[in-house]
Parts: C-alpha cells; structure tokens; sequence
C-alpha cells in the first residue's frame, strides 16, 4: 500500500489553515512581489493527518522494539522529555530577548553545563555545537586555535583506522592532514606504532573511547601522555560516553577535547536523523580557546551570556569564534536535563553498567555461533562486534543476514563497521532493553544462524519479504538522482 | 530507574551467565586510576518524574514567554502560529524515535517526507534541487560558502553587509583556519535600503571571487533585488548564494531563484518551528541540478523496489563523510530531521494557497505598524522595501530603550547595538518584527512603548 | 505477531515509576492494612512504551482512513481540541473549588450551551449527560417528569422500529412500555400508524430524525404536532444532527428534547468507545425539568453554578435531579467548542451540506451495483443505507462483505443496522473525506461487488486475511467467558 | 474551512454528477417552514485555529489550577501525578480516532488493553471480573444498584450516611420513577469515625433488602472493616455494593473483595486521569463470576481466530440494549475508553510495587497533615482511621473559611457545606485530601491558612 506524495493528492488552491483571504499590499515590496507560482500544494487538515499518519507506519523506531544499531545508541526516549521541551518558557522564548527576561533558560544552561562538567571531570564545556561531528570539529578548532596561539601550527592528526568517518572528515575540515594508526590484533590501538608516528608535526590525535570495537582503550592514559609529551593534544570521540558515564571521567584519563552526542548518552530522539547537539568538554589546556557564546552564573546570582561584545572585552578574548548562530539546541538541552535529572548520579552509573552487561551477554551468547573477533580482548563494553567469518561458503553476506532480520521484527545492527573486521556486525542493545526482550533477540539471530548454515539462502537473498518494501535500487537512485518533484511530472 | 528494565535478578542471572563476579569485572579493562568508587559525590541521585518535571517547570517560569507578552523579535528568529497537528506529527515514535533512514526497507516514513521536503525547499526557493536539511541557517551559509569554493575552484567569498552578524562570524571562524579568504563588507544605515550598499558589493566581484553571499531579505528587513548582483556574477564565474532567514518571506517576493541566485540557504524554522531560544533550527539549502554532486549534507532519491514499486533512499551518498572519510564534501553526518518533518507537514497544511495569505498577512500589518511607528516623532523607519520586518532609528542608543520597554513588559525588537556594539549609528537602531501572531492589543503597546521612549 | 499480554512480561516487583520505597505507616489504617497481594504486574517505561504502541498499531483509526460507519459519524478529529482540553485552565481544576476560583471553566460551559440553544433553537440545554445514550436517558426522564408534575403519569413510549437500540433500553428504564411503529415503504415514519398509537396513554414519542436510513423525516412538523395535541412530548434522538446543524433547527420543528452527541457533530474523539457527551437541548415546555447542575451567567457578569442547594431555594424546584457527580464531561466541552468556533456559523453550515453532499455521492455511485431500498425516497442525508437483495444467491452475506473491505484498507460500514433492512449496510463518509478518497471507496466497493458476482467466494469467507488476526470466534468467547487474567495462568 | 477537504470545484461536479441543481436540492425534505437560509445570525463566523486556540487559552487563565498553588481537594476527584507516558499513549491516532472495537481483527489493540484493564480491576478490587468501564464512579453506583434488584429480584436498597452526596443524588433520580425503594442514611459527625454509623447499618439490612451501598475509605475520608456488613447481608441475601472513589487507597487498605462484597464500584480517576472539573472520569465495575450475566456495561473476552491465535472480542453483548433493546441489562452503550485506557497504562507503569509505593506516600504524608492540623487550637480531626483524606472541624461554618483560604491562594479542602448545606454539624467540616504532589511549601501553607482561620 504505497502512500502518493502530497504533490499527487493536494492542489495549489487547497489549504489546511484558515487564514483571510487579504490581498497583498504591494507598494512596499519594491517591485519584487513573486508573481512565478510555487506549485506546492496544499491539503486539508484531514488529509495531512493521515498522509503523515500512513507514512510514519512505515517506519521502524525504538517505541517498536530493539534498534540494536551499534554505535549508534538507540535508546528510549522518555516521554517527559518531549513535555519538558515543550513547556512555554523554554520553547517560546527567542534568542535575542533582553537577558533579564530569559534568566531561566540560562540557568538551565548552565546546570547542564555544571552535570557535563562534573561527569567528564572536565572544567570547560561549549554548548553551541549542533551535533556530534559538529563538536568534533569545534574541539579540532580547539586544538588547532591552541596551536597557533602557540605558534606552532603543525600540520597532521593521527586517527585510528577504526574511527567514524567524521574523524578523517573533520580533521582534513579543520586543514590538516590525517595519518592513520593500525589496530591491534586484539581490536586495540597499537600503542608503539601510535608512538612511532609521533613528533613535532602531529597536532594531535582523534581517539574513540570505548573504541568502535566496543573495546575500552587500556592504553589510554599511555597514549594521553604519549601525545601530550610530543606536544599535541588528544580528541576524544565521545560517541560511546554511554557506556563508561558515571565510571569514568574522561578527565582523568587526560583527555583535552570531548564532544557528548545528547542523543545517545542523554536519550535526546534520534528523530530520523536529528536534531542532534553535541557539547563539547576541555581540559583546562583547550579551554582558552572554546567558543562563544558561553553562559556564566555571576558573582551577583544572575545568569549572563558572553558573546562577542563581552569577551572582546573580557576574559575570552582567545575563543576560536561562533560556530553557530544563537546558542545552540536549547530543545535538546532541555530533554537530556531532564533526562540527566532523573537517572542522578547513581542512575546513570547504572546506566552505563547495564549497556555493558546487555552487551556482554550479548556477546557471549552468540560468541559460539557467530564469529567475535575480538572475544578474547576482555569484556566489550556497550557494544558486541561480530565479523562475517562464520558464514564464509555461504554465499550470504552480512547485509542479507541484516535483511533477513527486517523480516523477523527487528532493525538490523550497524553493518560493514567498523573497517577493521571483514563484514562487520556491531551489535549495541543499550541499556533499556530488558533481559527477555534480549533472549528473545538472540534465540532470533541463532535461529538466522542456523538457517545460514542450513543453506536457506532464498529466505536472505530475497529479504525483506515482510516490509513496506522489498530491497531499494540504490544504484539507479545514485545513476540518475531523482531528488525533487519534477514540475512538469503528472499530478 | 524507571528507564532501565533490568531487575537484580537479572544483573545477577547474566552476570553469572558468563562467569562475572561482579559488573566491575566487566570494566576491569578500565585503568585502576581512572576507576570511580561509587556515584560521583556531590551529584543529585536520582528523581522521581513528578520532582524533575517541577524543577524544570520552576526554571520556566523564569522566563517572559513571546506568547504572554506583546512580542516584536526577529532578525532571524521568528514567532509564528505552528497547527497542532504540526506537532502531534513529530511526536509520533514512528518518527520521532526512528534512526536515520540507512535501512529504507523499514523507514519509508521518514524518507518520503524527506523526499517531500527537498521539493517543498526547491520551489519555494526557486531552485531544482534542495537537500534534505542542515543544522541551521548559519551552518548552511558557511557550507554554501565552501561549496562554491569546489565549484569554482577559488577561494574569495564577499559577504555583504546586510548578512546577520552571526553568520558572518561562523563564516570568518570555520574559514580562519582554512585557506579561504572572505571579504566582509560592513553594514550600512542607509536611509531606505538599510544594511546592503548593492553598488559598492557588485563592484567587488572579480576574477577572483568564488561567490558573494547576501542575505535577502537581509538583517535590517531590507529586500532588494538581486538580478544585477546575479549577472555580474555570472559574468565573473562567480556563484550568487542567497540567504533567507525569513523563509514565510518567500510567499510574498521574488524566489532568489527567480533572481539568479545559484545556492540559496536558509533559516526554515519560521514553518514549523517554535523560537526555542535559538535551536533546534533547520538549515535550507538549495541549488541547481548541476552542481548536485558538489552539495553538501543528506539526499534522499526515487528509485524502486525489487519489486518495481515506487521508494525512497538516502543517495549520493559517496560525497559524504562515513563513505570519503577526509575526502567527503562536508563533516556533517546528520540532518535536522523532525524539525524538517515539522516544516514539510506544516508547509502541506499551507500549500501554496495558505503561503500566500500567511505572507500577506504579516507583511500588510508590518506595513501598517511601519506607518504607526513612523508618526512618532524621534522614530524614524529607514526601509522603504521590506517584508515583516524593518529597522527603525531612535534619537538615542537603542539598547537601553528596548530594556526599558521589557522591564515595562513590552518586547518591542531587536536591538542592534547588540549585534553591532561598536558603530554609533547602528546603536540607535532596533529591527521590529510584525507577524499574524501580534494581536491589536499588543501593537497597542507597541506603539505606546515607542512613544514612551521616544519622548 | 501477537502482543503477549502485561501479565506475561511484567512482574509484581518491577515498577516504571520512581516512588520512595517508604514504609506504609499502619497505625492510622483501623488495623485494615492491605496484605492480600494484587498480582499487578508492572512494566519499566521503555516497556511500557512498547507494549502499548504496538497494541495500537493493531487498530484501524480514522487517522488511518475512511470510517464508513453510518450511524457513528466518524470524522476527523483536530488535534487543536486535544491541546486545547489539556490546557491546564481547564485540565488541572478540581469539581469542587469554590466557583470564584473556576470564572473561565464555567465561561466555557456557559458559551458551549449557548452555542448549542442557537444552533438548535431551544431554550434551554442540560450539560451534564455522559454519552449519548445518557443523554437519551436525561430527555425521557424530564418528559417524565413533566408528565407526573401534570398528575398524568402515561405509561407508553413509542419507538419507530429503525431505532438505535437505545431508545427501547432507555423508555424501559424509565419505567415505561415499548410501542413500535411501523416504517412506511419509503424508510420513514408511517405518520398514520403512528396517529392511530396516540392516546392519553401515550408520554411521549422517540423519534431519530435524520432517522437511521438516512432520511430526512418530511412529516417531522406534523408528528411533532399530532404528538402534543395527544398530550405527549416528542424526544429526537440526535445523533444524526450533523447532518442538519446549520441547516434546520429542531426547535422549529416542534421537538421538546433532543440529545448532541458531542463526538459525531462536534468531532470530540470517538477513543476506542468513549469518553462521550451528550448534551440534551430543550423546549420551553420541558426546560424546568431539566437536570442539575446548571451553569449561569448572573447579572454582575460572574458565572455560578446551580447545584441542589441553590435549586432548592430558586428556580429550579421541578428539575429531575441529578444525573451524576459533578458537572458534566469537561474536557469534551472544551473540544467541541474548540471545533464550533473553528467552524463558526457559516463551517457548521458547510459542515451539513457537506456530509449530505457526500453520502448523496455514495448513493448514487453505487446504487446501480448494491441494492440502495430507499434510493427513491428522495435525497439521503448524511448516510447511504443499501441491503444484501443484490447478492443473493451467491452465498455470501453482509458480514462476508464487510470483512472483504478490511483487507482493500478499510473499516466496514454499520452492518444489519437498521433492522428494516435485510442485510443493511449504512454508509456514512462525512465531511471531512475528499472527493479523491470518496472515488477510491466506491472503486473498491465496486470490485467487491463484482467479485462477489464472479463467484469468488472464498475472497470474502475467509476475510480478513491481511489483517492482524483473522476472523474471531465469538460463539466460544461467549459461551464460556474468559474476562480476565487469571490468578493461577504461568506468565 | 481546514477541516473541510471538499473543494467548491469537487461540490459542482458532485453535484452535477447527481443531477442536483444546488446543495439544497439535497435538502428538499426538510419543510420549507424549518430551512434556514443561511447561516446563523448572531453566530460569530469561522476561525483561524491561532484565533480559538487564544480565545479559549484566555478562559483557561481565568481558573486557578491545582499545580500552581497549594491544593489540597479530595471528595470523588484527586489531584495525582499522571506520567508523560499515558498522555502521549491515549493521543496516538490509533487509540484516540478509533470506534467502539466491534470489528476485532482490526481493533485487537483497543481489545488487548480492555482485557488488561478488566483484570487490573478485578485484582485490585480483589473481585474475580470486571467489565470494561462505565461513565464514572456515580453511574456506575447506581448502574450496581439496579444489578443487586435484578441479582436478588428484590427492590429495597440501603445506602449509608457516608457515600458520596453525589452519587446518593444520582441514585434517587434514576430510582425515582421505577418502583425501587432507597432507604438512605444521613451522613452523622460522629468523632473517630465520621460518616457512617455501621450498626445502624447493620440493623437494617433484612429479608427486603436488595443491596446495601457503602463507601469506602467514605465521603469523610473515614476506612472501616466492611466484613461484619457483609456477613450481614449475605445472610439476609442481599449483596454489599462497595464503593471506592479514591483507588489509590487499593494499595494500602483491605480490597472490598477480601472484606466480603459481592460487587465493587468505584471512581477510577485517580490513576491516569486528571482533575478535568470532574469530567470525563473513569466508572469501575467489578463483581464475581457468577453474576456476570447480570453485569451492566461492555465486556471483552478471550477468543481465538481462525488459525487459532488468542485474540479478543466483545462478548455477552446479548445482554446489551443494541441486540436486547428494551430488554437490556442497562441502556449504556459506551464505557470511558480513553480513560480506561489512561488507567491501563498508568497501572502497568506502577504495577503492585508502585502502586503500594504510592498509596504509602499519600497515606504517610497524610497522616503527617493531619497530625499538624490537629495540633492546632480550633481544629479536630474527626477520623482515627483514614487513606489520604480526612475530616476537620473548626469552631464556625467552613465554607467562608475556605473561600475566604482561597482569596489567600491556598485551596485547603472541600468544605461539607457545599455538600450537605441543611446540617449545622457537617457546616463546620472540611474533607482535606493529601496526596504526592504537595510540596513541603504546599503543606506549610495550608498549616498557615488553617491557623489563620481559627485563630
């Protein structure tokens, strides 16, 4: 049951709002009045609602069932977020309002900033980033701003071959170069070779801790040293904060730069691809250098913001610039407060001690049945890594497996990542997952397992049988892009 | 926790299940130094639903809501009516708890109206093509700026003077550390055509120049035409990248589109979005077929199932970060997708029809509330052109002024000595915003305000 | 994909909420402290979430599509009135404050009763029923009383045979006999039969008009009128009155009483079955009977609330009493007024022209393919009434049909309703379908027709086949009742 | 019009395609006496939603709500807190836009939870079924009533001084013009346990007596051991009503089903409902197997489908007026979905633990209030045994009292005046209902508002 494009079913003339009908005075819009039809058409209020409605039952979500994306997080998302965004005082007030009248959403600002701060054991944080590989790029600012501050601006980042691709995209971003670190055969960074690499042309490094083979870095004190007695500086992607949050302080690792992705750690929605926000912590080295705006709790009890006007004349005056305009993703803010509140700090210690034990049991369920590369590098932490090895001879591939489960109720795991491991499966079941709804997941993927060595190979070849839709062509999708209504296409 | 289903009996059955003494057995990979003991001291233990929604709510009470007070805040930023059904869509799990749609088998929810906003973005921009969103309009500038630079393989951007400052700031900080080289022109009071010296721009264009970035209608709530600017570009190999922060705008004037521009990015929070303080906000961006390959952010594309049924799927994806890793057009990995989903159900609830009588609206009363401030004596309006919002020029610095109206319990604009807090003439200048939002008591007060201050 | 129940996954020890785990003092209990266990399992909120989303995802809704229920009026529902019932003004007020502090509430009552004294051109409205058949119920008992205030208490009610099956159990529980009357061959009120009913035994008439075969009454004026001169009062069920706001006043059609289902004019939810409203307009000859409480404007511009004391001591002496606790379903007034003056006077009307516009469409697309028995009593209303004659012979029923549909997408219409049909099938759009999903309907409903004459029998007996569950036993249901969980069932 | 998806085009050729001159050809069987000719006079036009949605928020600022000040109202209507969760359940489409589940292979959902709802019920009432809910806690009351006369086919029904003056005036209208008989007790002020006088009670059950009613914790706040009453009227044959307005007193006390009655009726707001003014509510309806058959009301039961699968159904409508018409058990032909729904989900998230958890707060923090307020010169606590609400008396009439608390912005209980206006001895009470959302600062100012009074 194919749902038509609004374009098919809504006309010009149709609308779902009453507004009058007021003829548009010209005379003050300088001859430019758009006189060229915009051909987008309208519905009623009926007709939308059910356009929409039909559309999101296409759609797989958390609020369904287990999203065991690794690496991407998808936890609940609690509903008192959404209430708690929605409250007038934080969603109907505008950025450029008098500070005097906004003294509440500052102070919730900076109460986040305060939980960020306490929990990385970190003593900076810039808010403004609007997602994790923005704050990637605003704690490569960072160093970079550090650096020439310095007057040493080097000239390469190391990124271990693990990494997301955002890594090597924000590095060369910032103009750098990007020199790649082996792994250890135990899923690790390989800490000799890390130290080969380094010298006075390395401005640092671009580090993923818990690493992408859901592994902890053991290393990672070594390696902060290591970078930091060569005069760079270590990035850390915090993507996998969730997993280590209330156990760990990045701080006292001695990382310098962090982004937190809200939505993962702090249960902001994932929304089909954002909003996201992703704050960035510093060590005291980097934080000169963090961005405007900052929100500050002065001496006199008020709340105040610092843009360029203030730290042109104040204490910022070494901050790398704004990175976007206003002050970040106060809807977010808002949500992971609230989240944060509700887990305190023996909540979300439990938090990050459940998303491990859910994936080890993960792991060691299915270690026997799928190949775990790295099952012998000690625990995972929030997430399992499973290469395709086990079923070499099958003809099947790690994306017809992902498709069969489509046809079984669940999404599939995150595929092909990370690089290192052959037809990667990475497996994150978070933390909201109950103990049945993961046996019930691992009886399924034996039950895959066990069909893949039986040689049902139509049964994933032709997966998903059982969705909206059968497999996409994505190559004539990219051949010829198709990525508007055509004008002239029939109604 | 009322998040986490796991029981003791299950921590303790799993635990067992693979010979775990204890759950810090399984983060023995931690270094002792780093380990924490117990919950970090000083931090609050956890809360009930009932306490966190009253803490949050005691923070929101704190602040002086547009709703609740005569309103008048623009400059990039704008306060509309958003239908209930706007948001009762985006709250939908379906939506709003789904992931980013790499398995379009299963998230054809999301890529249809992905593929319905990218048209909804590319006819009212007047463009052929649009991506599926970016972070916010600042951000898409930045990435236009970067884009023209791959097109046309030079290096000088020329931002005009009526471009909002923040942007121009995101511009020079994610271009400092880059060979980029911008050329910033400074704002203008000029009385009728506030902000802009269109002249002065197209005199700037050069075989040098890889594109001029002006915003339309700009800061001031100046509109202009763009067509000259268009052409000498052209003429010169450069791109014209237009900037829209008003986006109801287009409802009314001239698509940039229609006036040459080559990129048009924007701010589409006005249809959709609520002000939240500045974010969640929803980056446009826009441009012609040709240079698709060059754009940057998320596509979503037609194609068909192994059926042959129509479908949607994220495509082009070879120009993005997770496949070119250093060599991707852009860092960025994600869209601002619900507030996308709210723009393209919004703008369905509109269509055309309602557009027009939306930007009718808000510019016929800005007009009549230019005309009202305009017989004050000591205000003076400096734009002759403008869509819903102008910028107006008292006797004195006009900070003080709009913090004395807010004490009084009027939001009366902004004011520009924040935003420019070192020109003299700019100081005295505030930008008011008039919308359908504004009822006639609070124009009223406006006015009232106006004429206490000025007095 | 069945959803197990709460009672297979949860447990008594698990909890979504996070309550102090305080020990109940029992000191102040009179020794009644609770020690039985309740066997209550509870669910964490990820959990929750999930079960509950899934179960609705097995519904059909009128988010979803056409809901061709005649006689239930189905339309669409705006989310405006939800927000605007959960508007804290009106959601967080207790019953029971002290009426200076409830001003707006009783405001609203007062400006929704209005709305519905014009709209019906009666003098007076009573607000507080429940639903529609509380309404009914509300009606006949302030006919009753009128009639034992006038010494006269008559025993019979007469209930043309089309009627809601409420209008029967209502007359009955008021103590009073059932008289049928006949319909005459074009689906209306045999008005000579119904003469010949009269006498001074007779309280009073229940009356539907548009009655349930989608027929404006044409003698309604005359009924009304041969009704009083027997001394009796004219009760009209008004569940169609969509069909007519707008359009006709029943007041000037001679009726005394009429009940509003507030979901079916005013769009209020339908929920799964409820939460209703039914609001009962009356004549000047019944409106001292009418129930407590009232609301009023009083002359210094306050609002009061009329309850027992001040009706005892004011004018309000013969009012029937009280119907039930407190005033009334406030959160469905506050929708329907929130529809009402979306629409307004001129929206209401086109609200009525509409919905008739659409069931006459109906009718007359298919009643070349289905039997339409009263097609040539002149327009139908807001509902399209056919019967099984076209398919006789091919073995197949109504029931068949109905099930056939949901498999094309769509709820069955109202089947074997009214009884003067054999087989019925009631049809009603509503305003809120377009053109475009009424042509798919009668597409739809024209292959079925055509399969059916095709012979494909086993399409329809065995439907639904594409649905969640495939057709129920409902003989097993009833014979030995399972309504609950039981204690002793393994989770 | 938004909601109106015909357009003037679709309505001329729909017309034209039934050879209609007009839409009022379509009207033609209305006498021409009673056509209207066009809209209401007097009747303001359409709206836009901006417009209404302001017009009513303006009514809804002029009520005081129970959030924004100390409240501390009981008596049939609780102020609890209600998850995000519930709400955003009940407002999902599927839930809210669906009909009464008579089509199961397509409304399994609304079904499934009706199941899970009748057994909630019926294990906190400790009954063995309960049906799928009513209009509230006072038609259901009355709803058991007519039961107990078609269970023991007689006609005399006894209800107690402590019941709920609503639901004693909802009983006398529906039994007026049937020939039952209610043989009601007024209310006494009696010190330690006010409310009922329980061997009166006792006293009059006998051989004629079809039902006795009984409120529990009662009007006064009052709890008492029911199972004397029981024994009592089991003995004459007659059956025990219990009446429970406050449920989620369940949690802490005694279930009327262990106390002996035949059939457990109650107001269910308290669990996923909110204050609404007193509507819509949440009617509860439970008795035990063998009088199911003379249950009011809808029922879901277990089935199977054709392949076999559990699945549910509405079942035993033959009692039910659609198939009995004048026969019927009762003419109700709705429940309270949505409410029912509300309770379903807010009890899974509590499930026993939480629920015990709850009723312990309020009970504690109750007994705490109580304590504070006897302690003050003028006022008595009347209840020695009570759940979270209890009676006051103070040495003059409460109500101006309590107004007079009200204008001071602390809304301190239901005054009995308002209820039994003729009584000089209730005049005085007040009901004072503590649940969990007080706050310490709530409590504080009633303590303050009460010592002022009686000072």
């Amino acid at each position: 049951l194919n749902e038509p494009l609004s374009f098919e079913i809504g006309s010009r003339t149709r609308t779902g709002v009453d507004l009058p009908e007021a003829e548009l005075e010209t005379s003050r819009l300088g001859g430019l009045a758009r006189t060229e039809p915009m051909d987008v058409p309208g519905l009623s209020e009926p007709e939308t609602m059910r356009h929409f409605t039909r559309l999101s039952r296409m759609n797989y979500a958390i609020d369904m069932g287990l999203f065991p994306l690794g690496s991407c997080t998808m936890k609940h998302n609690p509903r008192l977020n959404e209430k708690a965004a929605r409250m007038k005082g934080f969603a109907d007030i505008h950025p450029l309002q008098p500070q005097g009248t906004v003294q509440g959403a500052l102070q919730l600002i900076v109460e986040l900033a305060d939980w960020l701060k306490a929990l990385t054991g970190m003593p900076e944080v810039a808010m403004s980033p609007k997602a994790g590989a923005h704050g990637e790029l605003c704690g490569m600012l960072a160093i970079r701003a550090a650096h020439e501050a310095n007057g040493d601006p080097r000239k390469t980042v190391l990124v271990p071959e693990s990494a997301h691709g955002t890594n090597p995209a924000t590095a060369a971003f910032c103009g750098y170069d990007v020199d790649s670190i082996p792994a250890t055969a135990e899923g690790r960074v390989d800490l000799e070779a890390l130290k080969g690499k380094l010298g006075p042309h390395v401005a640092g490094i671009m580090i993923t801790n818990p690493n992408t083979c859901g592994l902890f870095e053991r290393d990672m004190i070594e390696i902060c040293k290591a970078v930091h007695e060569a005069g760079g500086y270590v990035y850390c992607d915090g993507a996998n904060f969730n997993a280590i949050v209330g156990k760990v302080r990045p701080g006292d690792l001695g990382i310098d730069a962090m982004h937190i992705n809200l939505h993962k750690t702090f249960s902001t929605p994932h929304g089909g691809g954002g909003p996201g926000s992703g704050p960035v912590v510093f060590s005291s080295r980097l934080a000169p250098y963090a961005p405007l705006p900052f929100v500050r709790k002065a001496s006199d009890g008020q709340y105040e913001l610092i843009e360029e006007e203030q730290a042109a004349s104040g204490s910022h005056g070494e901050s790398f610039g704004r990175m976007v305009a206003f002050h970040g993703q106060m809807g977010m803010f808002v949500r992971a407060l609230a989240y944060i509140k509700s887990h305190g700090a023996d909540g979300l210690k439990q938090v990050a001690e459940d998303a491990v034990l859910n994936a080890n049991y993960i792991l060691r369920q299915l270690e026997g049945v799928l190949t775990a590369p790295f099952a012998g590098s000690g625990p995972c932490m929030h997430e399992a890594l499973f290469s395709d090895a086990w079923m070499k001879g099958s003809g099947l591939s790690t994306l017809d497996v992902a498709k069969a489960m489509i046809d079984e109720g669940y999404h599939p795991m995150t595929m092909y990542f990370p690089l290192v491991v052959d037809g990667a499966m990475l497996v994150e079941p978070t933390e909201t997952e109950s103990k049945a709804d993961l046996d019930q997941f691992i009886h399924v993927l034996r039950g895959l397992a066990a069909a893949v060595k039986d040689g049902e190979t139509e049964r994933f070849k032709g997966a998903p049988f059982y969705a909206p839709l059968r497999r996409l062509d994505e190559t004539q999708a990219a051949r010829k892009p198709r990525l508007t209504r055509m004008h002239d296409e029939a109604a | 926790m009322r998040y986490l289903p796991l029981t003791d009996t299950d921590r303790r059955t799993m635990l067992e299940s693979m010979g775990a003494a204890d759950i810090d057995d399984l983060f023995r990979d931690v270094p002792a130094a780093a380990r924490l003991d117990g919950p970090i001291g000083d931090l609050p233990a956890h809360a009930s639903e009932m306490a966190v929604e009253r803490d949050l709510a005691r923070m929101a009470r704190r602040n002086k809501t547009a709703s609740d007070t005569p309103f008048f805040l623009g400059c990039g930023a704008y306060k509309h009516h958003v239908p209930a059904t706007v948001d009762y869509i985006i709250q939908r799990g379906e939506f709003l708890t789904s992931y980013t749609p790499y398995q379009p088998e299963i998230a054809q929810g999301t890529l249809q109206y992905l593929f319905e906003f990218q048209s909804q973005v590319a006819r009212l921009t007047g463009m052929e093509v649009a991506n599926a969103s970016m972070y916010d309009g600042s951000t898409s500038c930045v990435e236009a700026i970067f884009m023209a630079r791959r097109v046309t393989r030079r290096k000088k951007a020329v931002l005009s003077g009526g471009l909002h400052p923040h942007y121009v700031s995101v511009a020079k900080t994610l271009t400092h550390f880059t060979d980029d080289e911008l050329d910033v022109m400074a704002p203008k009071v000029l009385s009728g055509a506030p902000g802009d010296d269109l002249d002065d721009l197209l005199a700037r264009v050069d075989d040098e120049t890889s594109c001029v970035v002006v915003q339309n209608p700009n800061l001031f709530g100046h509109i202009a035409d763009l067509s000259a600017l268009a052409e000498r570009c052209h003429e010169k190999g450069a791109l014209l990248i237009a900037v829209v922060t008003e986006v109801v705008s287009l409802g009314a004037i001239k698509s940039p589109g229609e006036m040459g521009a080559d990129i048009v990015v924007g701010e589409g929070q006005s249809i959709g979005g609520g002000l939240n303080f500045g974010g969640p906000y929803l980056g446009l961006f826009a441009c012609n077929q040709k240079h698709v390959r060059q754009m940057p952010g998320r596509l979503c594309g037609e194609t068909v199932d192994a059926e042959g049924r129509r479908g949607y799927v994220l495509t082009l994806s070879t120009r993005e970060q997770h496949i070119r890793r250093e060599k991707a057009t852009s860092n960025i990995c994600t869209n601002s997708g619900l507030m996308a989903l709210a723009f393209t159900v919004h703008m369905t609830l509109l269509g055309e029809e309602g557009l027009r009588r939306l930007a009718a609206v808000n510019h016929n009363r800005a007009v009549e509330v230019a005309d009202r401030l305009a017989a004050i004596d000591g205000v003076t309006v400096l734009n002759d052109a403008f869509f819903n919002e102008f910028t107006v020029q008292l006797e004195g610095e006009s900070r003080s002024h709009l913090r004395q109206m807010a004490e009084a319990g009027v939001l009366g604009g902004v004011s520009l000595g924040r935003l420019y807090p070192d020109d003299g003439a700019i100081e005295r200048c505030a930008v008011v915003a008039v919308t359908e939002t504004q009822t006639d008591e609070d124009i009223g007060a406006l006015i009232e305000a106006y004429e206490g201050v000025a007095a």
